[in-house]
């Protein structure tokens, strides 16, 4: 652990979008964590990888819609979003299934590149297991 | 046709307030009663008046408390559900004494008997929770 | 007499649409709300049980929640039909009782 | 439906005690629903079958032992306790792990019967299928 | 060690609470700190006065509140969960134009910032919830 | 550099424990806690899944929320050790950090 320095973040996100609440509130917590310069990332696992999921529209059951959300989040310097290969494809899902979301590079010129890295099961495992602080959505 | 409607989840956590909203909207539309809406479990906690949506989310009590009052539902929140929540109305919370109450307009705290005659007095009960 | 179902969980999350799947009748109805609509996707885990019970129960899905999740109708099995929260009351009407898989 | 006359009401329990509030509020609603003299069963399925198992000791997380009620109720005339054969198998239980609940039946000279019915998947479809209101819990 | 604990479940309804609480007494009589224990999600509603559970049930605000003043914990409600679901101190209520507030004593409530400084802060974050 | 998972859900509902299996590194430790003591069971339709696991995770399991739900320790797979709640922190200790599977 570091005392004074950079910890590691971890947002494991598990649950669908709006049958409950913890998506948006988890996302509301990244939001406001960006602002204390940690490293951060997301982990969308299991029903999690729902939350990215491309042309969600609301308007019918008139609840809020959260996932352009997403896309701004590369403003705020969170740009790893780790989205499981084995929960994409139990569920029918592929990469193009998910949003566009990008962000600008600062090291490489400003160069806009994907946020999204799909990764297998084991590299999940071993990204959770390479954290400081895990928030469990 | 009457429906029996039971509301078992808070609001904002859970879809089943809001399911349950747009089902009884669609019932009334196409002509149907829903004399009664019954707050069950957390569900009791749509019934306090001190929540503060963001301003671009729906205001899930409001909803409610003017659906009740424009079609004349009758919103009971459980009592036995309802104190161990912290959901109270003005007698209540003078009886358990305690100093201030949050019951929201439109909606009255009763027993679980009302759940049962709801059961009894309506054709279909449609059960929304988690 | 027959009975309309509700799942409103994921099945790749909960055990919900597989017990209910387990305890339907031939001639029941299911109808997949909230998270449950997830349940309504071909070429997934557990599309195969959906597929087989299909022939026995009729399936339904809410509309307003399958767009809510982005998932367009391209990607529904083939004989799930689509419903608005006016069928969805339709749906109550018609069967005899509801069952709520929660 | 029988508007005047006595409805058939079926109290569905499918989830585990104490981790969630629902198997007590379940059993809440039941012990008041006993004075309406509807004709009432309960179903035991799933995770529910756990509700009814011997030897619950809450002491040690402080938390509300709610068990023993289920032995009063066939004081309430409430003693139609359908129990899943197929769940209780699937979670290494038989009926020996249950409690032991029992009435007094007044139209066999008083005599004590067991409440509880250990009945088969298809029986309990059956059994749901039969019924006016269903609660689910 | 320190810790920081985060409840994301409402009192009574999921057993997290309880949970969150034997382990913070377990921690502390090990000779450990806990500086602050984080309400979200639903765990806010663990911070309402109004609750009256039965007599033979704990009373679990009245245990959080007991066992914050007896070792200093900052028990930290999050202001955006506490609004959408009706959770106001005196300061909210009269912000927000209502009449009537309902944080129990030992409670605050505060932004997420909070969250993230007790995971930087402490040694370990445990959570609790559903 | 290891980590402690806490599962708290049954097996039997959701699949929170099968996630939690599916991720954990060597040298982790599983504790199960609140309705997610009924995996520590032997002779269910999990106890393999779980038995599988124990060569290379260490499972735990909750006492007192066994207790509450009439477990008796008899029941428990080979190889599942019970701690308190003073068992609990310790592990937290030992650890490197705490995963809950929600």
């Amino acid at each position: 652990m570091m005392e004074e320095g950079v910890k590691k973040f971890l947002y494991v996100n598990r649950k669908a979008p709006y049958g409950t609440i913890y998506a948006l509130e988890a996302l509301e917590v990244v939001l406001i964590g960006a602002a204390f310069d940690q490293d951060v990332s997301l982990a969308f696992l299991d029903d999690g990888v729902f939350q990215l999921t491309r042309d969600q529209n609301t308007d019918g059951v008139g609840v809020k819609n959260f996932s352009p959300t997403f896309r701004a989040l590369g403003d705020y310097d969170v740009n790893k979003l780790y989205v499981e290969r084995e929960s994409l494809e139990e569920r029918g899902l592929t990469a193009d299934d998910l949003q566009e979301i990008v962000y600008e590079d600062e090291d490489d010129d400003w160069a806009e590149k994907p946020s999204i890295r799909i990764i297998s099961r084991a590299e999940m495992a071993d990204l959770m297991h390479d954290q400081d602080v895990i928030l469990s959505f | 046709m009457k429906f029996g409607i039971v509301v078992s989840e808070g609001p904002y956590t859970h879809e089943a307030s809001d399911t349950a909203y747009n089902f009884v909207k669609a019932a009334i539309e196409a002509g149907h009663e829903v004399p009664r809406v019954f707050f069950y479990h957390d569900g009791v906690n749509v019934g306090t008046r001190l929540t503060v949506p963001p301003q671009d989310d729906r205001n899930i009590q409001v909803n409610w408390t003017n659906l009740a009052k424009e079609h004349g539902i009758d919103l009971v929140v459980c009592i036995a559900a309802a104190q161990r929540r912290g959901i109270l109305d003005e007698n209540e919370a003078k009886r358990q004494g305690k100093d201030a109450d949050n019951i929201a307009e439109g909606f009255r705290i009763s027993g679980l008997g009302q759940l049962i005659e709801m059961g009894i007095q309506t054709d279909r009960l449609m059960m929304f929770g988690d | 007499m027959s009975t309309l179902h509700t799942v409103n969980k994921s099945p790749f999350a909960t055990q919900s649409l597989l017990s209910c799947i387990n305890h339907v009748k031939d001639g029941d109805a299911i109808l997949l709300i909230e998270d449950g609509v997830y349940g309504a996707a071909a070429g997934t885990g557990v599309s195969d049980a959906v597929a087989g019970k299909a022939g026995s129960v009729k399936f339904y899905v809410l509309g307003p929640d399958l767009e809510a999740r982005g998932i367009p109708a391209t990607r529904l099995l083939e004989g799930v039909e689509v419903v608005d929260y006016a069928g969805f009351v339709g749906l109550a009407v018609e069967h005899d009782r509801a069952q709520a898989w929660l």
